[in-house]
């Protein structure tokens, strides 16, 4: 055909492959579906060839330096040095390994010391659109990788599966502005959900004004997103702000703090305390959590922000320290006995009060009396 | 006749010195600058802003100054960047075909080898790049992010300085390691 | 060449000029293509946003998609003391809401597991909502979540595109923690469908937060604010992007109580780890000043939605946490109601001040044998004795006299036999017993021996602390019943009942309730200094005769102990009634009435000394910080 | 008159290409009447479209000179029909458009003075042969077209006179008119506005404020917009299938098989369709577009280019109704929408353009 051969070729082309695409497009937005196969197969290719490029390059970087010092030795010190030389050789690579082995060191004592099932994963590549945090793994579905399967460092939390494919898997990073995952502070166990920002630094929401925060207080997984386990560490709190109702609180990212090559994919979670706040600062990278000295003050069950009862409550334990203050049982009395006066004042810090049994037990510090 | 039909006369005779590469080349150079891509950026950073799949594009469809090839290179490699992103595949695809074909056509009219053709020519894809993924996350996807220009130029200039010593490296290196030949 | 200039000069045309070129307008020409590509983007941009970019079928929902429409719910009226304090207040919290149009189902599961919900118990919930509701309306799935589960909420609502859910701010009830005047609130909790099909909720829909039970039902309209809306941009990711439009919550109005927290809480301490219920009133306008249930329980669990579990073990427990005992416990009054009998007695003329009986411990009437309280008896008694040691004999005397009715009509005179008309919801009425009654409900006639343990506030006879608290309160005014209530401007209020009783008669029964806390009473535990306090125990059998001869009465089955006082004698203030089931004996609920009158007095001293002395004197000013709260 | 050489040059892919516009169209029509009073439409319209494609032929055999050179007569008769038809013509749904035949079959006349205007324009602007239309001309011929479309207006037909209109915008711009006269254009049409606003028929003001806010009055005239928006959003990717459209069959639609044609396509056969419908259309008028750059002769230019435009502004117009995006003016979708004016006239356009083509290979 005329039309289709000569001078509207390359507009016809050019509208057939738009067109194409905005159909394809069209059927992922409207099914809310991903082309799956599609993309498995095209991950599959591009990671796999991306590890063999790693790996290569890896091998060709020691070939190299073995070379280059070998021919070094030999021209110094003949065969006489050989057995120096190859200490030095090794010295020289241990040393240059060095990092590398810190690294994989930490990761194998934090992953034997972790009740968690890991699987060590190495990174492979990284998304292609520089506003989404995402990387690749050398691990996947065949490994037992799944959705939605957390990834950490000894450092700290890293981010999320987000697709595991058959050799490989995508991690959405906790910057990413799709992430989010329920925290809780160190010190004052503080509650609140990570979200990722797009940016280098991670929003903590959902933590009401009154609530206190320290900052450089530090944050661990709480484990109530039914995502992570609880008492991973997850930042430092270098923001802390008073926002409109809700505390402005940007945490750093501890996993990603020292670069990112291994990583651990928790296969089966299990939850840790978070250790406590008189503890030095998590510096995990040679010193994993001590294990046994995990012990941790629970923050109260079912506390609620702001939620210390009414005015009510207070009065009612303004009363209680009134009669305790005079030794006083409400509602009891012999004949005759000299009637509670009810116009002094309470002490202050009563001696803790033997509360009776039917009453829930006051919650928090902030029941303060009325003055 | 007019000043427009005489720059589309000259572009079609100047069309016939553009270069044909091998399927091979076609296939490994879009490969490889998405590989750089996905791994490099783990070592360095800063290297992420560099849009590599683009500038291939970009080069490969001003030498070629074949708009279809162009076009359907724009949009395989474009594609291959979408499946590593999680957005739904066909964005970039788009977007790298229009690049692509329009880097073609702009190819036929204007001497491509002079680097400061280049350069503005790379500026100017960039930002089409970026402005039209923006404009088609919004209009397809009703993603509501924000365009940030100063962003998009300043990049856009980054991107142009790599591109015209990058250029140059891959003219030499197609025309040693490939055998080039005259389009018809 | 030539055939066609032959058939132009045929066609008379002129022969084509050489500047014909139809070339001329090529550069136009190919802006007219850009035109059409433009004109066809145009066009096909149109069904993608129809066809694509609307998930759902119809345009207008699909709108809804991209423009969500989340309400605002209105938080509900506090509910403050007669000094303003808050009693109930609300506080901010995130509901999570489940978009029915964007539902898939098989996301459901994970969503009850992610959130600790009952996965059928959501499914039905949804279902209910399916049945009766549009579809775009939202349902609320879960209340106050925690930040984790609020990171759940973020996480897959993103990430693993659960479009459902969405996330709303939402005031919930904050109640006191401690329990405090639980039953007098009440809770509020989701409209359930049987109330949606009662007139008192037709007008609600599903969803809805009401008042349940307490204050909060009866007052739910009030107290319950009109929801508003808010519609925002949402990006694909459900980001919300920008604020279209809002239609604010008109909050529900605040509710000022007559309860008083100073002596709220001072009954409650007092029955603290017992079983009965306290009430407090001013008898001179019918203001409850406290009103305390025992067992309580924590209705900031309702504040939720109740868990079922909790729920059952607040209906199973054996002693009933849910009932309020000031006005549902239906009890034999025992000694309390010997003033109306008095009463009865003195006005109808059987009895006067010189009327006298000897108690040696028991009396014979019909064939059976009553006894007296005392076992040695009291002797020779009065009325005036006969209320002080509380002598049973005597009451027997009179009330045989007086015969069941006489004593009925009195009783409810008084207020006894039906509810007080107060405003809270589920008032007992208790009962009165009458020959018409007993005819009506037994098809049996009366027998006078019945009326012997009725003059003495046992047999049929059942009454409620309230009834028995504005019964006695308006006796000892001279004969004037205010409808007890707890809201300071109620909704409408009858006027008091008034019967012509002689005043001289009452002053004679309030003197003997005088000597009763003051005279070597029974009520001597109830004593005060400085304040002139009446008041009359009574000691409700529950158990048989023959069980506590054989001594083996399990605990549940306990006298009841009642006290009721009031002060001052003349003109009282206020009016105390505590009922404190299974102490044994009458005397012990007389210090918990004792501590609630002197808190009332205290407060009153404390209120009218100046401020500054108080603050003078070293201690913290507690009294002006209160008198300022109050204001 | 057979100065063609052979039917192979006629110019294929533009039959081909309206061919198969026409037959999704009739598969379209015959969707959309199923099982309806109307039933017999798919037939009627495969007659209409079997005597359009004689019409083209016809028209292709005669010389558009010839034509052409004919332009001021047909343009008289035009003029004097259009009269007869506000006089004597028949009412259906409040205007006059349509002149009785026989056997109860209507004509729209103003349908085929569309042609006419493509004539006049083009004889008009090739006798200028001048690089820059000057502002007499532009008056003259402004005042010929004019004519036209005030007596559509007047039956009333808002939206074929605008197609009137376009077909001279098209024309200026391609005689060059200076861009002073396109912004004086705007400048009149800003000032106009108010002046043409009070002549506007009341349904035709609430058909643009309807455009502007369809929700208005959703049982009103903003119902047609929705019930449309409604049926092409049902459609979806890949559309409910022949005789499945459930706003279409449910008559939810109105006239489905007419001016609201390309909704109940487009509910029937989801986005892929609609695609595959614009794109015959887009190539369409790529295909005249080219026949007006070969064209011999500046008059072929017009003409070809006169159709195109025509065609571009009555899918425009009518597709955009369609999403909601143009106002509702009652133009049918030329080649798909029922109707025999409409088709023969819409062939013996593309007829003219074919002769034109054929005319090429002349010298």
């Amino acid at each position: 055909m005329e039309l289709l051969t000569n001078r509207y070729r390359n507009l016809s082309v050019l509208a057939l492959a738009v067109v194409g695409q905005l159909l394809l497009l069209g059927y992922q937005v409207r099914s809310r579906q991903d082309v799956r196969l599609v993309r498995v197969w095209a991950v599959t290719a591009l990671t796999e060839t991306s590890s063999a490029l790693a790996a290569a390059g890896g091998a060709v970087g020691s070939l190299y330096r073995n070379y280059v010092w070998l021919v070094g030795v030999r021209q110094e010190n003949e065969r006489l040095s050989k057995e120096l030389a190859d200490l030095k050789l090794e010295a020289q690579r241990l040393r240059a390994d060095l990092g590398t082995a810190d690294r994989a060191q930490a990761l194998t004592l934090f992953q034997s010391r972790s009740a968690s099932r890991t699987i060590a994963a190495r990174i492979i590549g990284a998304g292609t659109v520089t506003d989404s945090r995402v990387v690749f793994l050398d691990v996947g579905a065949n490994q037992g990788v799944a959705d939605g399967m957390g990834v950490i460092t000894p450092d700290g939390l890293v981010g999320r599966v987000r697709a595991a494919y058959p050799t490989t898997a995508q991690v959405v990073l906790l910057t990413d502005p799709s992430f989010a995952a329920g925290v809780i502070s160190q010190k004052h166990h503080v509650q609140g959900a990570l979200k990722g920002n797009g940016s280098a630094l991670c929003r903590v929401d959902y933590v009401h004004n009154e609530e206190k925060l320290d900052q450089g207080e530090w944050f661990f997984t709480s484990g109530d997103d039914r995502l992570f386990p609880r008492g991973l560490p997850v930042g430092v709190a270098e923001v802390v702000q008073k926002g409109k109702a809700l505390k402005d609180i940007l945490v750093s990212p501890s996993g990603l703090r020292n670069g990112l090559e291994e990583v651990l994919v928790v296969l089966e979670p299990v939850h840790q305390p978070v250790p406590d706040a008189k503890e030095p600062p998590p510096e995990l990278r040679l010193l994993p959590l001590p294990p046994d000295e995990m012990t941790v003050k629970e923050p109260p069950a079912g506390s609620r922000p702001a939620g210390a009862g009414t005015d009510a409550d207070g009065l009612l334990e303004r009363y209680r320290r009134i009669g305790e203050a005079q030794g006083h049982v409400y509602g009891q009395g012999a004949p005759g006995s000299r009637p509670p006066d009810f116009n002094i004042a309470p002490a202050n810090s009563p001696a803790t009060p033997a509360k009776p049994p039917a009453t829930p037990p006051a919650n928090g510090p902030d029941v303060t009396p009325l003055q | 006749m007019n000043q427009y039909s005489d720059l589309l006369r000259a572009g079609e005779q100047r069309a016939r010195s553009g270069l044909r590469f091998q399927i091979a080349t076609l296939i490994v150079f879009p490969i490889a600058a998405v590989l750089f891509q996905v791994y490099v950026p783990l070592a360095f950073p800063y290297v992420g802003y560099l849009e590599l799949p683009l500038l291939a594009t970009v080069y490969f469809a001003l030498k070629q100054r074949e708009p279809i090839q162009s076009l359907l290179y724009g949009a395989g490699t474009g594609l291959l960047e979408d499946a590593l992103s999680h957005h739904p595949l066909g964005m970039f695809g788009i977007v790298k075909t229009l690049v692509g074909y329009f880097a073609a056509s702009v190819g036929v009219r204007f001497d491509v080898d002079n680097p400061l053709v280049r350069f503005t020519l790379t500026f100017f894809f960039y930002f089409f790049h970026q402005f039209l993924h923006w404009v088609l996350a919004r209009a397809l996807l009703g993603e509501l992010r924000g365009f940030s220009v100063q962003q998009s130029l300043f990049l856009g200039l980054m991107n142009s300085i790599v591109a015209v010593p990058l250029f140059h490296v891959l003219d030499r290196l197609v025309s040693r390691g490939y055998k080039a030949s005259l389009l018809r | 060449m030539l055939p066609v200039e032959r058939e132009r000069e045929d066609l008379n045309l002129k022969p084509r000029p050489p500047q014909d070129d139809p070339r001329f307008a090529a550069g136009r020409i190919a802006f007219f293509q850009y035109i059409t590509v433009a004109a066809f983007v145009f066009l096909l941009s149109g069904f993608w946003e129809l066809q694509i970019g609307n998930p759902e079928f119809y345009s207008e929902r699909a709108e809804r998609n991209r423009i969500k429409a989340l309400p605002i719910l209105a938080p509900r009226g506090k509910i403050v003391d007669r000094d303003g304090r808050i009693v109930v207040d609300n506080h901010s919290s995130y509901s999570l809401i489940l978009s029915r149009e964007n539902l898939k189902p098989e996301h459901l599961k994970t969503i009850a597991d992610g959130l600790n919900l009952d996965y059928d118990e959501l499914v039905n919930r949804i279902r209910r909502f399916e049945r009766t509701r549009p579809k775009y309306e939202p349902v609320i799935i879960k209340e106050e979540l925690t930040p984790g589960e609020l990171a759940f909420v973020d996480a897959y609502r993103s990430v693993d595109g659960f479009p459902e859910l969405e996330l709303i701010h939402a005031q919930k009830r904050q109640y006191p923690t401690s329990g405090l005047a639980a039953h007098v609130i009440g809770y509020v909790g989701e409209v359930s469908e049987a109330e949606l099909n009662t007139l008192e909720f037709a007008r609600y829909r599903p969803g809805d937060v009401i008042g349940k039970s307490g204050i909060e039902r009866y007052y739910n309209n009030r107290l319950m604010g009109v929801d508003g809306q808010r519609r925002v941009l949402v990006d694909n990711l459900g980001r919300e992007r920008q604020v279209m439009g809002m239609e604010d919550a008109t909050p529900g109005q605040d509710l000022h109580l007559t309860l008083d927290l100073d002596l709220q809480a001072v009954a409650e301490l007092a029955m603290e780890g017992r079983q009965g219920a306290v009430v407090a009133l001013d008898p001179r306008n019918g203001e409850v000043l406290a009103m305390v249930s025992r067992p309580s329980y924590n209705p900031n669990k309702f504040a939720g939605r109740i868990r079922s579990r909790d729920w059952k073990e607040l209906t199973d427990d054996p002693q009933r946490p849910l009932l309020n005992r000031a006005i549902q416990a239906q009890l034999a009054p025992g000694s309390t109601f010997k003033p109306i009998v008095a009463l009865a007695g003195l006005e109808t003329g059987e009895i006067d001040s010189d009327f006298s009986v000897y108690c040696n411990g028991g009396a014979t009437f019909y064939g059976r044998f009553f006894k007296c309280h005392a076992r040695g008896g009291h002797g020779r008694v009065d009325l005036y004795r006969g209320l002080v040691q509380s002598c049973d004999v005597y009451f027997y005397n009179a009330g045989n006299r007086l015969g069941i009715d006489k004593i009925a009509e009195y009783a409810e005179m008084a207020g006894f036999g039906k509810p007080t008309g107060i405003d809270l919801p589920h008032e007992a009425s208790g009962l009165v017993p009458s020959t018409r009654w007993k005819l009506r409900t037994y098809r049996d006639k009366w027998y006078a021996g019945e009326t012997i343990s009725v003059s003495i506030g046992q047999g049929a006879l059942t009454v409620t602390p309230l009834q028995l608290a504005a019964a006695i309160g308006g006796l000892a005014l001279g004969g004037v019943w205010h409808t007890p209530h707890m809201v300071k401007n109620p909704d409408s209020l009858p006027p008091p009942r008034t019967a012509h009783i002689d005043l001289s008669h009452a002053i004679q029964i309030v003197n003997a309730l005088y000597g009763v806390v003051n005279d070597g009473g029974t009520g001597i535990r109830a004593w005060l200094p400085g304040i002139e306090v009446c008041g009359k125990t009574g000691t409700a059998q529950l158990a048989s005769n023959e069980a506590i001869r054989s001594g083996k009465v399990p605990d549940t089955l306990k006298d009841n102990a009642w006290f009721f006082g009031f002060a001052p004698r003349q003109d009282p203030e206020l009016i105390v009634v505590a009922l404190f089931e299974h102490a044994e004996h009458g005397p012990n609920a007389a210090p918990i009435v004792r501590d609630v009158i002197k808190a009332y007095f205290d407060k009153k001293a404390r209120q009218s000394a100046p401020p500054v002395l108080l603050s003078s004197s070293g201690a913290p000013a507690s009294g002006a910080a209160y008198a300022r709260r109050g204001e | 008159m057979a100065r063609y050489r052979s039917v192979r040059d006629l110019d294929w892919p533009l039959l081909l290409l309206s061919v198969a516009i026409c037959l999704l169209g009739i598969l379209q029509i015959f969707s959309a009447t199923y099982e309806t009073d109307f039933a017999d439409a798919w037939w009627k319209q495969i007659v209409w479209v079997v005597l359009g494609l004689l019409v083209l032929w016809v028209m292709s055999l005669v010389d558009y000179h010839y034509l052409l050179d004919r332009a001021p007569l047909f343009y008289l008769l035009s003029i004097v029909t259009l009269v007869v038809v506000l006089v004597i013509g028949t009412k259906v749904f409040g205007s006059r458009r349509w002149i009785p035949l026989f056997g109860g079959l209507r004509l729209q006349v103003s349908e085929f003075v569309k042609l006419v205007i493509i004539l006049v324009a083009a004889r008009y602007l090739t006798e200028l042969r001048t690089e820059r239309l000057e502002a007499r001309d532009l008056l003259k011929l402004g005042a010929l077209v004019l004519v036209p479309v005030a007596l559509v207006m007047k039956q009333p037909d808002l939206g074929t006179s605008l197609t009137y209109l376009a077909i001279l915008g098209i024309a200026l711009f391609l005689a060059g008119l200076s861009w002073r006269y396109w912004l004086g254009f705007c400048v009149l049409a800003v000032v106009l506005f108010p002046l043409g606003w009070s002549i506007l028929k009341d349904y035709q003001k609430e058909r643009l404020f309807t455009f502007v806010n369809p929700s208005r009055d959703p049982r009103g005239a903003g119902y047609q917009v929705i019930q449309s928006k409604i049926a092409v959003g049902a459609g979806g990717l890949r559309g409910q299938g022949v005789t499945r459209g459930s706003q279409t069959q449910l008559r939810f639609l109105p006239v489905p098989h007419t001016d609201f044609i390309f909704s109940a396509f487009g509910e029937e056969h989801g986005f892929i369709g609609v695609v595959l419908a614009l794109g015959l259309y887009f190539l369409l008028l790529m295909q005249i577009v080219q026949n007006a750059q070969t064209a011999p002769d500046r008059a072929g230019m017009y003409v070809c280019m006169g159709v195109a435009a025509l065609l571009l502004f009555q899918v425009l117009v009518n597709v955009g109704m369609v999403v909601g995006r143009m106002p509702i003016t009652g133009i049918p979708l030329p080649l798909m929408s029922y109707g025999g004016s409409n088709a023969l006239s819409v062939f013996a356009m593309l007829g003219l353009v074919n002769n034109v083509r054929l005319q090429r290979f002349v010298n």
